[in-house]
């Protein structure tokens, strides 16, 4: 076996073994009258590794044996393959903010009002998170509960100079 | 003679094979189980014999399809009903055959018509079977490449919102609320419920805040009233108090209940 | 970005992948500022095809999309890293699958006209589970019966780029 065979066995094993190969597993590939010995196993991954520069993966030798993975640098183009569908948010969710945007100030109590259920505090937990709600202050009523509003994270991100420009009703039923 | 086992079926000696039954011996229970149907049984008496297909010795090829169903039955393999409606199917063909054909229906299809054409379209989807196994496929010649990916942070997108979303979150909310109503929509400008988010925020941390520093005079007339309106919606809300040590002096406002509070805990 | 920018994010991608990628996947990977044009695309792929030469994998265009695949004259040595036979497929299901994508969409009940013989339901349900086969519709006939047709899984798991790839069906011969 040349040499150049020998790389492009290896390469192709290495290719679709989906996990590292250790030289024991290399050699097995070969029934024995053909076995490479280790001199020539190394020097054949020697240069495999070499002949991968300036590609977008390397050869590497980690624990359990030799793997080709791709290039760290490349990581911020890879990673897009398992970005998440963005999930999306609840109606619940969505009324919630709707209330506070075109009630605020508003209170949790008065939102549930509205709505005829409860809030979960998962939701004002997330729409806080988000940095689209806030609490600007407390109503002088027993409990004291928090003053709900918009931030300008939240005109930000709906691109709105101010509320005023949050479409009218009258808009969504002709529009 | 004694009778010397020609093939081993199911374990079980088997001492005859029918004369005209041209079988390697031992290959005969693989041969029986393997055939696919009546057709493909039919096939292999056809192309065993390199007979024609458009031309099928139908009395011949029935009699030889009739054994091979017998011994299956006698091998108690399982025999689907299409080897025996086939058999029926055989039969009527060649009784049709025999009768003589008058010179005026000349034009009249020949019996074995339908079976040649299931036949033929049989034998191409048998051999378009035999091709598809032959192609290169995964698992077995064909691996696919796979590279550890580089470490990642993964990103979790955020879900997205569009303005009209919102609206009609709204719109709906208030129809179940039956607050829906155009003029409700009218009265309240959104400007003043900005504003009062606006003054909370000035008052944030319990902050007290001269009535007068709220107003922003640049703003013009409109922007005073919005802003006065704003306060007075507030202080009916309960959500601001509003101090006067006394007539006359500065008016104060601070966060709602903050004094009470203070006076609580003193 | 420069050909040689784009070859390698390409050829990172495509490892890790671990499946094939459509070209609008391909461009999903660059945020929109950068997004190479389908041309670009096509030229670095073709680049990167050329630049595997000699190598133990090759760029191959099948069903839902571009994959690397190790070199089918290795097959010998690589399948070696898997103890488990590849699975063999009957002449049922083969015979069951041809007649689907060579006659799609078609019923079960026009298979077993062919066939002449029952289709078993194990049949359908291990072809469907495989994903090469799937309802795409229902005909109009009493009883609307499912309409199957073979997916893009089916043509990239026999290395196929399209269905006019199939070998082609044998001539009929007029009676």
């Amino acid at each position: 076996m040349t040499p150049q065979a020998l790389q492009r066995i290896l390469e192709g094993a290495l290719m679709a073994a989906q996990r590292p190969l250790s030289l024991k597993e290399m050699e097995s590939l070969f029934p024995e009258a053909e076995r490479p010995g280790r001199d020539e196993l190394k020097a054949a991954l020697a240069a495999l590794e070499q002949s991968c520069e300036g590609r977008g993966y390397a050869l590497r030798q980690v624990g359990s044996g030799y793997r080709f993975q791709v290039r760290e640098e490349l990581a911020p183009w890879v990673s897009r393959l398992w970005e998440e569908k963005p999930p999306r948010y609840s109606r619940a969710l969505l009324e919630t903010l709707a209330l506070i945007a075109y009630r605020q100030p508003i209170t949790r109590a008065e939102i549930e009002e509205v709505r005829g259920v409860t809030v979960s505090s998962q939701i004002i937990r997330t729409l806080t998170e988000r940095e689209w709600i806030r609490v600007v202050g407390h109503k002088d009523v027993p409990g004291r509960p928090a003053l709900f509003a918009t931030t300008s994270g939240f005109l930000d991100y709906f691109n709105l100079s101010s509320l005023d420009d949050l479409p009218t009703l009258a808009e969504l039923r002709d529009p | 003679m004694p009778a010397v086992p020609v093939a081993r079926v199911r374990g079980e000696p088997l001492t005859w094979v029918p004369q005209d039954l041209y079988i390697p011996p031992d290959a005969l229970e693989v041969i029986l189980e393997a055939f696919e149907g009546p057709l493909d049984l039919l096939l292999y008496l056809i192309r065993r014999q390199n007979l024609d297909i458009l031309d099928i010795p139908i009395a011949e090829i029935t009699r030889q399809y009739i054994r091979y169903i017998e011994l299956m039955r006698e091998l108690q393999l399982e025999l689907a009903a299409e080897y025996l409606v086939m058999a029926a199917m055989l039969a009527e063909i060649k009784s049709r055959m025999l009768l003589p054909r008058p010179a005026e229906t000349e034009e009249e299809e020949d019996p074995r018509a339908e079976l040649v054409r299931r036949l033929q379209e049989y034998e191409r989807i048998r051999q378009a079977a035999l091709d598809l196994d032959q192609l290169p496929r995964l698992e077995r010649d064909i691996f696919q490449v796979a590279a550890q990916p580089p470490p990642m942070d993964q990103v979790r997108p955020l879900p997205q919102v569009e303005l009209d979303e919102l609206l009609r979150a709204f719109s709906q909310v208030l129809g179940r609320a039956e607050m829906f109503s155009h003029h409700q929509v009218q009265r309240e400008p959104l400007s003043v419920r900005e504003r009062m988010t606006r003054v909370l925020e000035a008052l944030e941390g319990g902050r007290q805040v001269p009535f007068g520093a709220l107003f922003t005079p640049e703003e013009g007339r409109r922007g005073v009233v919005v802003t006065f309106l704003a306060i007075l919606e507030l202080i009916k809300a309960r959500m601001v108090d509003w101090v006067q040590a006394e007539v006359y002096a500065p008016i104060y406002l601070r966060p709602a209940g903050e004094m009470a509070q203070a006076e609580d805990g003193a």
